[in-house]
């Protein structure tokens, strides 16, 4: 989606503000917030592509005015009503409870025979693959220079607006895997050819590139991009 | 995880325990879950996972081309593997190329071997400035490369994620593998910082 | 600069509300900073385009998060400090005292002989043109296709993002214009040839335009246009 | 414009204040400057000016040519000039065309004709959407479009202020050039409605 997560070459944000040992976790709610996402994706409540989406759909302001933690839960608090597994007015009414000094139950009240933290541990062990075995014969070789689609998308997609027709080289081949801009939104896997490919700083930011500026490289599906012949290459792209 | 005091508790805390609460009524979720999530990434797996990578990687040669040609392979022979660490690709720095991994659209990070990000990681100053501008970047992580050195940056847009090999601090032909993991930083493989040189009084 | 005040065509920014009978001004402190500002520019005290600029530099998430008259007066207290008018600490200090209780001085206190009340009235009655008789022969004739610079600008710019590297056509001249671009940095007014450009919506968005779309104008300058040629249009900006 | 309890004010309003006492010392500002701008928007400049503009096109043909010939000198005529306004261009609303004003970039407006913007032309939504999809914006503000007509969206990147002249509505022949300026709301001739249709009890 065209939103203002794509914070790719924006200005406006600011110097980098790195923090000596900084602990993994700031704060008890940091903690819930990420079992809650993770015991949800492992119990396949929604794929990350769909976690993703639902932050970047959490509204612009809101997104850049809060932290990581705090976009999983609002991702979190989206999908777990949207997925039927919480009422949204059950949710607002225990949260007014926890305000009004609510406390959580005690572990021991909590039915819990261990099998869940099993099968999480196993789950952050073992991952999901995104490849897919499919047969497709990629239709780019390493090697090929490729200009990305120009248009911007109202859905999900995974190519940043810097890097809207910018023209670049393949330079490796992963085999296919699941399509975000696809599942996403509940339309299947659709996997994809993915590729590395290069840019040239450049190609993305013409005279705003720094001196002795090196490349760029984003992971892209076969969707993405398209074929730059040496003239006329974007007489195909300047419309759809 | 409670004993705060409720008349202290911000929204987003009453929030995160309202989900929480509501998934234990829903047997949606449990005690040793949320246990067994938190621990694994406050004890278990952490930048020391990428560490010992990179320091096998500087002592056998052999091991480093298995990283390089299938770096998911060669991490998992350590027995490191696992969510956000399914495909994994590592890039090595040379006095001829600097690596930097970014994840601009989010912040896709490699868990297995470097743990959960570092907040600055994630903020939206380094995510934009990073690949409009390495240099200027990496010189106020106090890493000032010179102008010959190829700046190669990787923006995570899929589930590919990448660990920067930092070089080999000089000096350091002596050192046991294990001392050389100490060297090897976080920062140093994400790419902003090279590696740490041996302290020799 | 490319900053988040660049949002046309972002979406997350939730839906159009309109208030019924909505005053000019909703607070006194609106109706201060509008007359802070129009009376400081009245003066010299910087050019529009200086206050343009100032208002993306505030920082992305304070732009996205504030009032248009907020943005205003927070480009005035850049600005007055910057051009000696007012002292940063005095300010701060000033904000202070008032936090703490201070009240504006009387009406009659303050020496008022009318004279910059008709000043900025001449002014507002009179406006400034920025329109300038350069002699310059325009590059582009109505009719011609161009395509728009594809670069991203550090630096103050008139060019929106959803319009960079986009094919369109000149529907009209405008005689040269003061450059943005140079005046907001203070480089001189380096006025250049201004055109409108007509910008089918389909050249701008691909499939995502509307069903029955129709075009978008823009006002540009010069030199954010490139001449489009039938062919290999590209090849001259995709690297600069 | 003071009579605020200290109390309840805000950090914005302390800060308006600061400006507004400091500048008063330095001699950059007076409280009739500050009233005189204040009064020119709140009492003098609005959207009547344009309303009168536009029932003069409407009754005029020969205004009407000279308004799409040179919009400037054409609403000078009526004496309506200055500030956002130098530079104006008129667009014209006919059964085949509907014109829209926005400005993505800041929030240009054509302050001699129209006043200053309401808060929804200033407003995030508006600025992002319009451009993108303009139907979908209009049919919020009740003006659905007929699949057949060209909507042209004018984005004021330039110091050029448009003014949509709407349709004249049917049934308005007998109306006089003053009961037609009564019909021209704001929002016509900013493109997102119609002009009013006359009130026939």
């Amino acid at each position: 989606m065209n939103g203002a997560h794509d914070v790719g070459g924006v200005l406006g944000f600011g110097p980098v503000v790195s923090e000596p040992d900084e602990p993994v976790f700031s704060a008890d709610w940091e903690r819930q917030a990420f079992a809650i996402a993770i015991a949800s994706l492992c119990q396949g409540v929604a794929a990350a592509d769909e976690n993703r989406n639902a932050i970047e759909r959490m509204g612009n302001v809101a997104y850049l005015s809060t932290s990581y933690y705090e976009h999983w839960l609002v991702a979190m608090e989206k999908l777990l009503v949207q997925k039927g597994i919480i009422d949204e007015q059950e949710r607002v009414e225990r949260v007014r409870a926890f305000l009004s000094g609510r406390s959580l139950p005690s572990r021991e009240s909590v039915p819990d025979d261990g099998e869940l933290a099993r099968t999480v541990r196993d789950a952050i062990a073992t991952g999901g693959p995104s490849v897919r075995e499919t047969g497709a014969t990629p239709k780019f070789a390493i090697g090929d220079e490729v200009v990305t689609t120009p248009w911007i998308s109202r859905t999900h997609t995974r190519l940043p607006g810097y890097a809207r027709g910018k023209r670049g080289t393949i330079i490796a081949y992963h085999g296919s895997h699941v399509l975000p801009d696809s599942r996403a939104h509940l339309r299947g896997e659709n996997p994809e050819p993915l590729y590395t490919v290069r840019f040239d700083a450049h190609d993305l930011w013409g005279d705003e590139a720094e001196a002795q500026a090196g490349c760029v490289h984003l992971d892209l599906w076969e969707s993405y991009l398209i074929e730059r012949t040496s003239d006329g290459e974007n007489m195909e792209n300047s419309r759809s | 995880m409670s004993g705060h005091h409720p008349e202290q508790m911000s929204e987003v805390e009453a929030r995160a325990r309202a989900l929480e609460s509501l998934l234990y009524e829903k047997g949606m979720l449990t005690p040793s879950a949320v246990d067994a999530i938190v621990d694994a990434f406050e004890h278990e797996i952490g930048p020391l996972n990428g560490a010992k990578v990179v320091a096998r990687a500087w002592v056998d040669p052999e091991y480093r081309e298995r990283l390089r040609a299938n770096a998911t392979a060669a991490i998992a022979e350590l027995g490191f593997a696992g969510t956000q660490g399914e495909h994994m690709v590592a890039v090595e720095n040379t006095p001829e190329v600097h690596n930097v991994v970014v994840c601009t659209l989010c912040s896709c990070y490699p868990w297995p071997v470097l743990g959960l990000p570092p907040k600055w990681y994630k903020d939206l100053a380094y995510r934009s400035r990073v690949v409009l501008e390495p240099r200027a970047v990496l010189k106020e992580f106090g890493t000032e490369l010179p102008d010959e050195v190829d700046v190669r940056v990787w923006d995570s847009s899929a589930e590919i994620r990448y660990l920067v090999i930092p070089e080999r601090p000089a000096g350091t032909e002596d050192m046991t593998e294990e001392q050389l993991a100490g060297l090897v930083t976080r920062d140093s493989m994400i790419g902003v910082a090279p590696a740490l040189v041996p302290d020799r009084r």
